[in-house]
């Protein structure tokens, strides 16, 4: 395999995808060829509410530049009361972490129903775009972890 | 330490045309814990399911990783190769590198680096998994339907018919339902009575079934496969075994004021009474409101003309306990009351009335036998307005904002009915919109207007004015001709919303079944499992998941029973293995995460723990229910000490990812 | 005894500064603490009595990086971390926390030696600066330790417009003569002034009057066993927050950090007062707060000075006493026990 | 009010009803005042205290204390029961070995505050209510209470007791128009470098000593997710400012919702770190997104957390509010 | 002004939102007006709706509206009839410009007895 350098900046982007709806958006993303970087990794979660705060900063403080949740629109989800308690946490986490003057751009919600491959593209492509522009993470990075 | 084999798919040039699969599996071999890792054209072939399954054994694999197509794919297709090869299912882990890598990026380099992190985050997370075993539960060979009306009925029968048995409560004296009111039913005409009747009587019969009439639930415990229900027996001062439905009482009872409800208070019945005379069971009731004897101790007598002895003063409420395997909701539906709408002057006039009133007013056994009288005066009215949508499509507050279904086509129904009887009628049909989906249905409405005459105006009636002649001004816009029409009726007939039973809001939180905001219960998928409620082991049968005429009802009644039916057919329960689980050492007991539960999986009981410091004590903790709960992961994040964790999404799990992709 | 008047601070600041940190109590605003902060122009020496924190951090930082582990494959590298500290002077320690330095020394500097206190220590120099007001929370004399008279490589007082300062170590004589341009012979008379006039006010420290001799290594069992531990303790939160301002609290914990490139072993403070102190296989050797609360006094005045020929291990700083968040201390603990005694 | 407790103390205890007293222990100097337990009425007489210096929220111990043989007095202040009000919803302590006293405050003297106004040596420090009379090494002084007061006692958001088996007192009310979010709403207006900046400036000072989680009514875990080496939180050092950061975000949204901002965590704060900014944060923010919600005030009422509408706001909502950019 | 303009002017005065109408007619229906009225509430609805403002402004039909508001309290949907007839008839009371005084003709119009409030409406109307 040949290695390619360059001095761009790629942000590492962490998505987690709720499995019934947005996992599958985003496979359809991929079965419509619908492109995106490939900076973004998805972890596959039962449902948007099972992903913790403490996940989001784990993911800042491990490196990632930007963290995106998706799940279910609300009133769809899966286990019908899920989403709706995320929409909460992550309404008063986000908050919370622009409060502290972290960059409130580097977090987000979405929701991406099964069907809409092309919105979880568009969506991860504006997503990239936004935390580009924004650079590194520095206000919530771990300093250890970044030395290598 | 685990010991992991990785499995590379080419998936033909799927994969391999954007991504170095050789190159993955070679970055993959130095990942902790990986002891083989290899490439193959095809996993999910037989060839390639061989591979995984002849590595298992020749390297003695603990744990699999196949970066392949989505896990919505082949998880199960990998899962069960590994099983096979004789490791937990739930020791395989799927790296998703064609939908979510090959597919989507053309660059080999940075596809085939995103594999790589892809590969190396779900071999961290297979480092952490755990063998997983689905639990199993019994299931309870018995069913319980609450509510006797059509849905509850054909729900029984369908049960019973394939064998299982089944119970049905119902809160009033007989079942039946808001169907024994109906007159006829449309689009056929066919008289209600003559077809549900005899389903209530194959209920009687049928010795799988079982009627607690004037009977209600008072507690659900338990969860699919094994509730236990508490049926509270309401003293009906009549012993049911005994009682023959002879009637004599019903005619001696020297209390004879009784709004009579089965006529919707048109007429009057007895302190003991049979609702009616098909009603099952056919048992005497006592009306504690009403009866002197239970008032003041002074009569009886009913008790002397009994001839069998069944009057029994001293009886009390008693409750039953059953366990059951699955439950039916079909609680059904009212009209809503029209208090609010006096524009309408339903309170003021006894000449407006609803169209279940008109029912009763058209029907045999109704108060006037059958004839159309008007409740006032008894005469025979000449000019009758029909009034749709009251209280329907209604957001100002005081109706309901949907649309109840059933009312275009019964008041087609009324309107022909009375044109065809009384062809010397006028009748007037004021509606927003005719609403006619459903086979023969516009059909139906169509003679209405073109064989017998009815007059349909679009608009609504802005009101009425009881007049000193006795009429009824109806004061309503034509729309289409753009006037407003000053009608002077002789009746007027209010199509009221239906609504959910009151019943069912306390009883939703017994079964902790999911409601809408209208009260209507809500199905675990719109559109895939009409019948059934989010929380397993609860169906739906009927109006209480939504506004619905007798045919949809039956249909769904015998839905939710082949539902049913499915699930007593096991005898056990496969649980999915990914539940929450929660740490009763960690536990606080503070219920946050049953707060959460939209499934009710979640109890609490006070345990014994020895204590770090050596002592014991008495600790409240939270226990999950692995046959209900559904794995969503809510709790997880509610618990605040993080006792409550996901088997299968675990948090270390999920954070080993994370870790592994922000590497 | 040489002297430079305050006046030029600012010039012996930027002198010893352009050679190595200086680090010297300064007036946070946010916290409205005096905290030890690296001087840069600017900067001005704070008139509080003491920092919050203690002067312990110099020496043994709240965390510290100790080795690094490197997995390739089935190979583990071990890298060592440690570089020799870079030399550094603490200017204005009070005489308590210079005397916690010799109660760490005896512990760190034993065999076997902490390297990484050793490194840091070899490498410092202590500028004390003598107390003028004390605060009510003041009890270092009942220790033996003279705030007039401070220790440290150099010892420092602020007389009226004057700094006097006089080397008591070889590195203090080296640390002067680095910075003589700047100073001035001079005799002790307005130090000796001062001292006379501030001892005046010692005699008024409501705390300064603590009896110590019950708390001697004969009478540890009745000590260990006396029945006022446990309404002592009983309101104690088990923070750690006596521990982590305490200058001569040295407990720490050895943990591994993995940080996805490795794994950083690193120490950081414990706290005798946490419920997972040296917990081990079989679970915590104290069971309750009571035994946790009893362990830290007990060690401060009984189990270390029967190790260290009768020194307590407490300066009397007073820092406990101001920051426990329900007002228990080792105050209350000495008149307790020994009222009991 | 402190005769008048002691005296009821003594009854409750000689009648059996009570075994034991929690209330609050006089110390070596007037502000060093201990939350201690009384089981005779010589300890009562000789220790026991009531005054406008008592300000530790005495609602905690219960959860322990609830669990010892027979009944527990405890005194709580009008905002403690809103802590105790809020353990009994989540089952922390057990109500019927528990009888509460409820007790008037009208706002409390803290001798940090008295500190920060300069004053050093202080030996003594009384208050008749009006007036703090302040002895110190150096001189005495005198000054009014308002001013010896902390931020919270003067942006006390109630005089009422949410719980309580008896009174002491008069019962006060809601303190509806207190400015507690004022200094939120000042942080909210910053740019978020001057954000970053200010709360990077307080953090920093943290030293992870458990103070302010030890000492929270709301912080009452078995284990907490920062001792436990499991939970992928495991933190004792704050090596890192990361780790700062973490601790108090994690800590804030654990009990964002259950948090009835008594203020014990920034009064305990060695560091004088303003903690009950990050809490109050929160309590703003559920307040203008899901509706006024005062934790521990109503028993039956779902924390919000806890529970949520169709139409709650979207997470977006963050990108459109708050302070400058 | 557009068509447009006028249109959501109508809707931005009354603050109704006359999509919510679903063709009922109960407003007509209830309407003591009616017979007097060339367009009927439900009409102005819809007229608005469809931007067809013109016919209202110039129709007897505004000053005919009792505004006693029946229309409002019986409709299902709560779409305030009255307060678009309302609105419209405020459009056209602002449109006839040269009826307006101007805002300098009012202090001498200004005299001790003027109620306060009455200055600020004036202000308020004549400076438009």
């Amino acid at each position: 395999m040949q290695v390619k350098e360059t001095n761009e900046f790629k942000p590492k982007i962490v998505a987690f995808c709720c499995n019934w709806c947005s996992y599958a958006g985003a496979d359809l993303a991929g079965t419509n060829r619908l492109q995106y970087p490939a900076d973004v990794k998805i972890i596959r979660v039962p449902c948007s509410c099972r992903v913790n705060p403490m996940f989001i900063l784990r993911a800042f403080q491990r490196g990632a530049d930007g963290v995106i949740l998706c799940g279910c629109h609300p009133g769809d989800c899966h286990y019908t009361t899920g989403n709706y308690y995320t929409r909460r946490r992550m309404t008063l986490l986000f908050s919370m972490l622009d409060y502290l003057g972290i960059e409130k751009e580097r977090t987000r919600v979405e929701w991406v129903s099964a069907a809409e491959g092309a919105k979880f593209a568009a969506t991860m492509n504006d997503f990239v775009a936004t935390v580009t522009k924004l650079g590194e993470n520095k206000r919530l990075e771990d300093l250890r972890c970044k030395a290598k | 330490m685990q010991k992991i084999g990785v499995f590379v798919c080419h998936c033909g040039t799927n994969i391999a045309a954007t991504v170095d699969v050789k190159a993955v599996a070679e970055a993959l071999k130095g990942e902790p814990g990986v002891v083989f890792s290899t490439d193959y054209q095809y996993m999910c072939s037989e060839a390639g399911q061989n591979l995984i399954k002849n590595s298992i054994k020749e390297y003695g694999l603990t744990g699999v990783v196949v970066c392949s197509c989505s896990p919505r794919m082949h998880e199960q297709t990998f899962r069960k190769a590994a099983q096979s090869a004789g490791i937990n299912p739930y020791m395989v882990e799927i790296a998703n590198i064609r939908e979510q890598c090959s597919w989507i990026h053309k660059d080999i380099w940075s596809a085939t680096e995103k594999a790589i992190i892809l590969g190396k985050a779900a071999v961290a997370k297979v480092q952490l998994n755990a063998p997983l075993t689905a639990g199993e539960s019994p299931v309870v060979k018995r069913a319980l339907v609450i509510g006797g009306g059509i849905a509850g009925i054909q729900t029984a029968l369908d049960i019973a018919e394939a064998g299982f048995e089944v119970d049905i409560v119902e809160k009033q004296p007989t079942i039946g339902g808001k169907m024994t009111q109906i007159d006829k039913t449309f689009p056929t005409l066919d008289c209600a009575a003559c077809i549900l009747t005899p389903k209530m009587v194959d209920c009687a019969q049928n010795e799988k079934i079982k009627i607690y009439s004037y009977s209600e639930v008072a507690d659900v415990k338990g969860f699919v496969g094994n509730f236990t229900v508490k049926i509270k027996k309401k003293a009906r001062y009549v012993d049911e075994d005994k009682c023959t439905g002879c009637g004599i009482c019903t005619e001696k009872c020297p209390v004879k004021n009784v709004p009579n409800e089965f006529n919707m208070g048109m007429d009057n019945r007895r302190a003991i009474y049979i609702p009616f005379a098909q009603a099952v069971p056919k048992v005497a009731t006592i009306d504690a409101n009403y009866c002197n004897m239970l008032k003041n101790g002074k009569c009886g007598v009913c008790s002397k003309f009994c001839t069998v002895g069944a009057i029994d003063y001293k009886q009390q409420d008693t409750i039953v306990e059953e366990k059951y395997g699955a439950i039916v909701v079909a609680t059904g539906f009212n009209p809503i009351k029209l208090d609010d709408f006096d524009e309408f002057a339903y309170s003021q006039s006894k000449d407006v009335i609803t169209s279940l009133e008109f029912e009763r007013l058209t029907n045999a056994a109704g108060p006037t036998s059958g004839t159309l009288l008007r409740p006032s005066d008894g005469k025979h009215p000449h000019t009758i307005v029909f009034v749709q949508c009251v209280g329907s499509r209604d957001t100002s507050g005081c109706g309901k904002t949907y649309c109840s279904k059933i009312c275009c086509m019964y008041t087609a129904k009324h309107a022909m009915l009375t044109r065809e009887k009384y062809p010397d009628t006028d009748v007037y049909v004021f509606y927003i919109d005719v609403r006619t989906p459903g086979k023969n249905f516009d059909e139906f409405y169509r003679r209405a207007v073109e064989e017998y005459g009815v007059h349909y105006i679009k608009g609504m009636v802005g009101k009425v004015v009881p007049r000193s002649d006795g009429t009824l001004m109806v004061q309503a816009s034509d729309l289409l001709s753009n006037e407003q029409l000053h009608i002077n009726a002789d009746l007027v007939v209010l199509a009221a919303a239906i609504e959910p039973d009151k019943s069912a809001r306390s009883l939703a939180t017994m079964l902790t079944a999911s409601m809408d905001t209208n009260d209507f219960f809500t199905e675990a998928h719109p559109k895939l499992r009409p019948v059934e409620s989010p929380t397993a082991g609860i169906f739906l049968s009927g109006v209480c998941q939504g506004p619905k005429d007798i045919p949809e009802t039956v249909s769904q009644a015998s839905a939710a029973a082949a539902k049913v039916i499915g699930l007593l057919a096991k005898d056990k329960l496969t649980c999915n293995p990914c539940v929450a689980q929660a740490n009763e050492l960690m536990c606080n007991g503070c219920s946050s995460c049953e707060k959460v539960c939209p499934y009710g999986a979640i109890t609490y009981s006070d345990k014994e723990f020895r204590m770090p410091d050596r002592t014991t004590a008495i600790r409240r903790v939270a226990s999950v229910n692995e046959a209900v709960c559904q794995g969503c992961g809510a709790c997880t994040v509610a618990c605040p000490s993080g006792a409550m964790d996901l088997k299968g999404f675990s948090n270390s799990q999920i954070m080993a990812e994370v870790d592994a992709i922000c590497k | 005894m040489f002297t430079l008047p305050v006046s030029k601070l600012n010039d012996l600041f930027a002198a010893v500064a352009s050679t190595r940190k200086l680090y010297l109590p300064v007036d946070d605003e946010a916290s409205g603490h005096a905290e030890y902060k690296v001087w840069h122009e600017g900067v001005t020496l704070s008139n509080a009595l003491n920092t919050a924190r203690s002067a312990k951090d110099f020496f043994f930082p709240q965390t510290e990086n100790l080795v690094d582990f490197k997995m390739e494959g089935k190979t583990i590298e071990v890298i060592d971390t440690r570089t020799e500290s870079e030399d550094f002077v603490v200017f204005g320690v009070r005489a308590c926390d210079a005397r916690s330095f010799d109660i760490l020394d005896r512990v760190f500097l034993a065999e076997p030696v902490d390297s990484y206190y050793k490194n840091r220590r070899e490498h410092g120099v202590i500028v004390t600066l003598a107390c003028t007001r004390p605060e009510e929370t003041c009890f270092c004399t009942v220790f033996g330790i003279d705030p007039t008279n401070p220790a440290g490589d150099v010892s420092g007082w602020i007389a009226g417009e004057n700094l006097y300062l006089s080397a008591n170590t070889e590195k203090g004589e080296a640390f002067l003569s680095s910075v003589s341009k700047l100073l001035a012979e001079s005799d002790d008379e307005a130090v000796k002034a001062q001292q006379a006039e501030v001892k005046e006010i010692l005699k008024k420290l409501p705390l300064g009057s603590l009896d110590l001799t019950p708390f001697k290594p004969e009478n540890l069992l009745k000590l260990f066993d006396s029945k006022r531990w446990k309404d002592l303790s009983e309101a104690c939160l088990g923070c750690g927050s006596c521990t982590f301002v305490c200058p001569t609290c040295q407990c720490y914990d050895i943990r591994d950090f993995d940080t996805g490139h490795g794994i950083k072993r690193y120490r950081c403070w414990d706290s005798c007062m946490y419920s997972d102190f040296t917990r081990m296989a079989h679970g915590n050797p104290r069971l309750t707060q009571v035994e946790r609360f009893r362990q830290r006094f007990m060690h401060k005045l009984v189990y270390y000075p029967s190790n260290n020929e009768g020194i307590y291990s407490c300066v009397g700083c007073g820092r406990c006493l101001a920051k426990c968040p329900i007002s228990m201390n080792i105050a209350k603990v000495i008149k307790a026990l020994g009222e009991e005694a | 009010m402190q005769s008048e407790m002691i005296k009821r103390a003594k009854e409750l205890l000689a009648s059996g009803e009570v075994a034991r007293v929690v209330g609050w222990k006089a110390g070596e100097f007037d502000y060093d005042i201990t939350p201690g337990v009384f089981t005779t009425a010589e300890e009562l007489d000789s220790a026991f205290l009531y005054n406008d210096l008592c300000e530790a929220n005495l609602s905690k111990y219960m959860i322990a204390q609830s669990r010892k043989e027979g009944k527990t007095l405890v005194f709580l202040k009008p905002c403690d029961t809103y802590s105790f009000s809020q353990l009994l919803k989540e089952h922390r302590i057990l109500r019927e070995n528990v009888y509460v006293i409820g007790v008037p405050c009208d706002g409390k003297v803290d001798v940090d505050t008295v500190k920060a106004t300069g004053l050093t040596g202080i030996c003594s420090m009384t208050s008749d209510g009006e007036t703090v009379t302040v002895k110190t090494l150096y001189g005495d002084s005198t000054m009014s209470k308002a001013d010896a007061m902390s931020e919270r006692c003067i942006n006390c958001k109630s005089k009422k007791h949410v719980v309580y088996d008896e009174l002491l007192g008069e019962e006060g009310d809601v303190v509806a128009d207190n400015h507690r979010f004022d200094m939120v709403e000042k942080i909210e207006a910053m740019t978020p470098d001057e954000r970053f900046e200010f709360w990077r400036n307080e953090l920093s000072r943290c030293i992870r000593c458990n103070a302010c989680r030890n000492v929270c009514p709301a912080c009452s875990c078995e284990k907490c997710v920062f001792d436990n080496e499991q939970s992928g939180a495991f933190n004792k050092g704050a090596s890192d400012s990361f780790e700062e950061n973490m601790f108090h975000i994690i800590r804030a949204f654990h009990v964002a919702g259950r948090c009835t901002d008594c203020g014990e965590c920034s009064r305990v704060c060695p560091q004088n770190i303003p903690l009950h900014l990050l809490n109050r944060k929160f309590i703003k923010d559920i307040n203008e997104l899901y509706g006024e919600y005062q934790a521990g005030e109503n028993a039956d009422e779902r924390a919000p957390l806890n529970t949520f509408t169709t139409e709650d706001v979207e997470p977006s909502i963050v990108y459109e509010r708050g302070g400058k950019q | 002004m557009q068509k447009q303009d006028k249109q959501e002017l109508i809707l931005r005065i009354s603050g109704v939102n006359a999509r919510k109408c679903m063709r009922c007619g109960k407003c007509s229906a209830t309407c003591p007006a009616y017979d007097e009225m060339e367009y009927h509430p439900h009409q102005f609805v819809y007229m608005v709706e469809s931007g067809n403002i013109e016919p209202l402004l110039s129709s007897d039909s505004i000053y005919k509206c009792l505004t006693c508001f029946a229309c409002v309290e019986r409709c299902p949907r709560d779409v305030q009839p009255a307060k678009l007839i309302e609105a419209v008839r405020l459009a056209v009371i602002r449109e006839q410009d040269k009826n307006h005084m101007k805002k300098g003709d009012l202090p001498e119009l200004l005299d001790e007895d003027l109620p306060q409030q009455a200055i600020v409406s004036a202000f308020r109307k004549y400076t438009k």
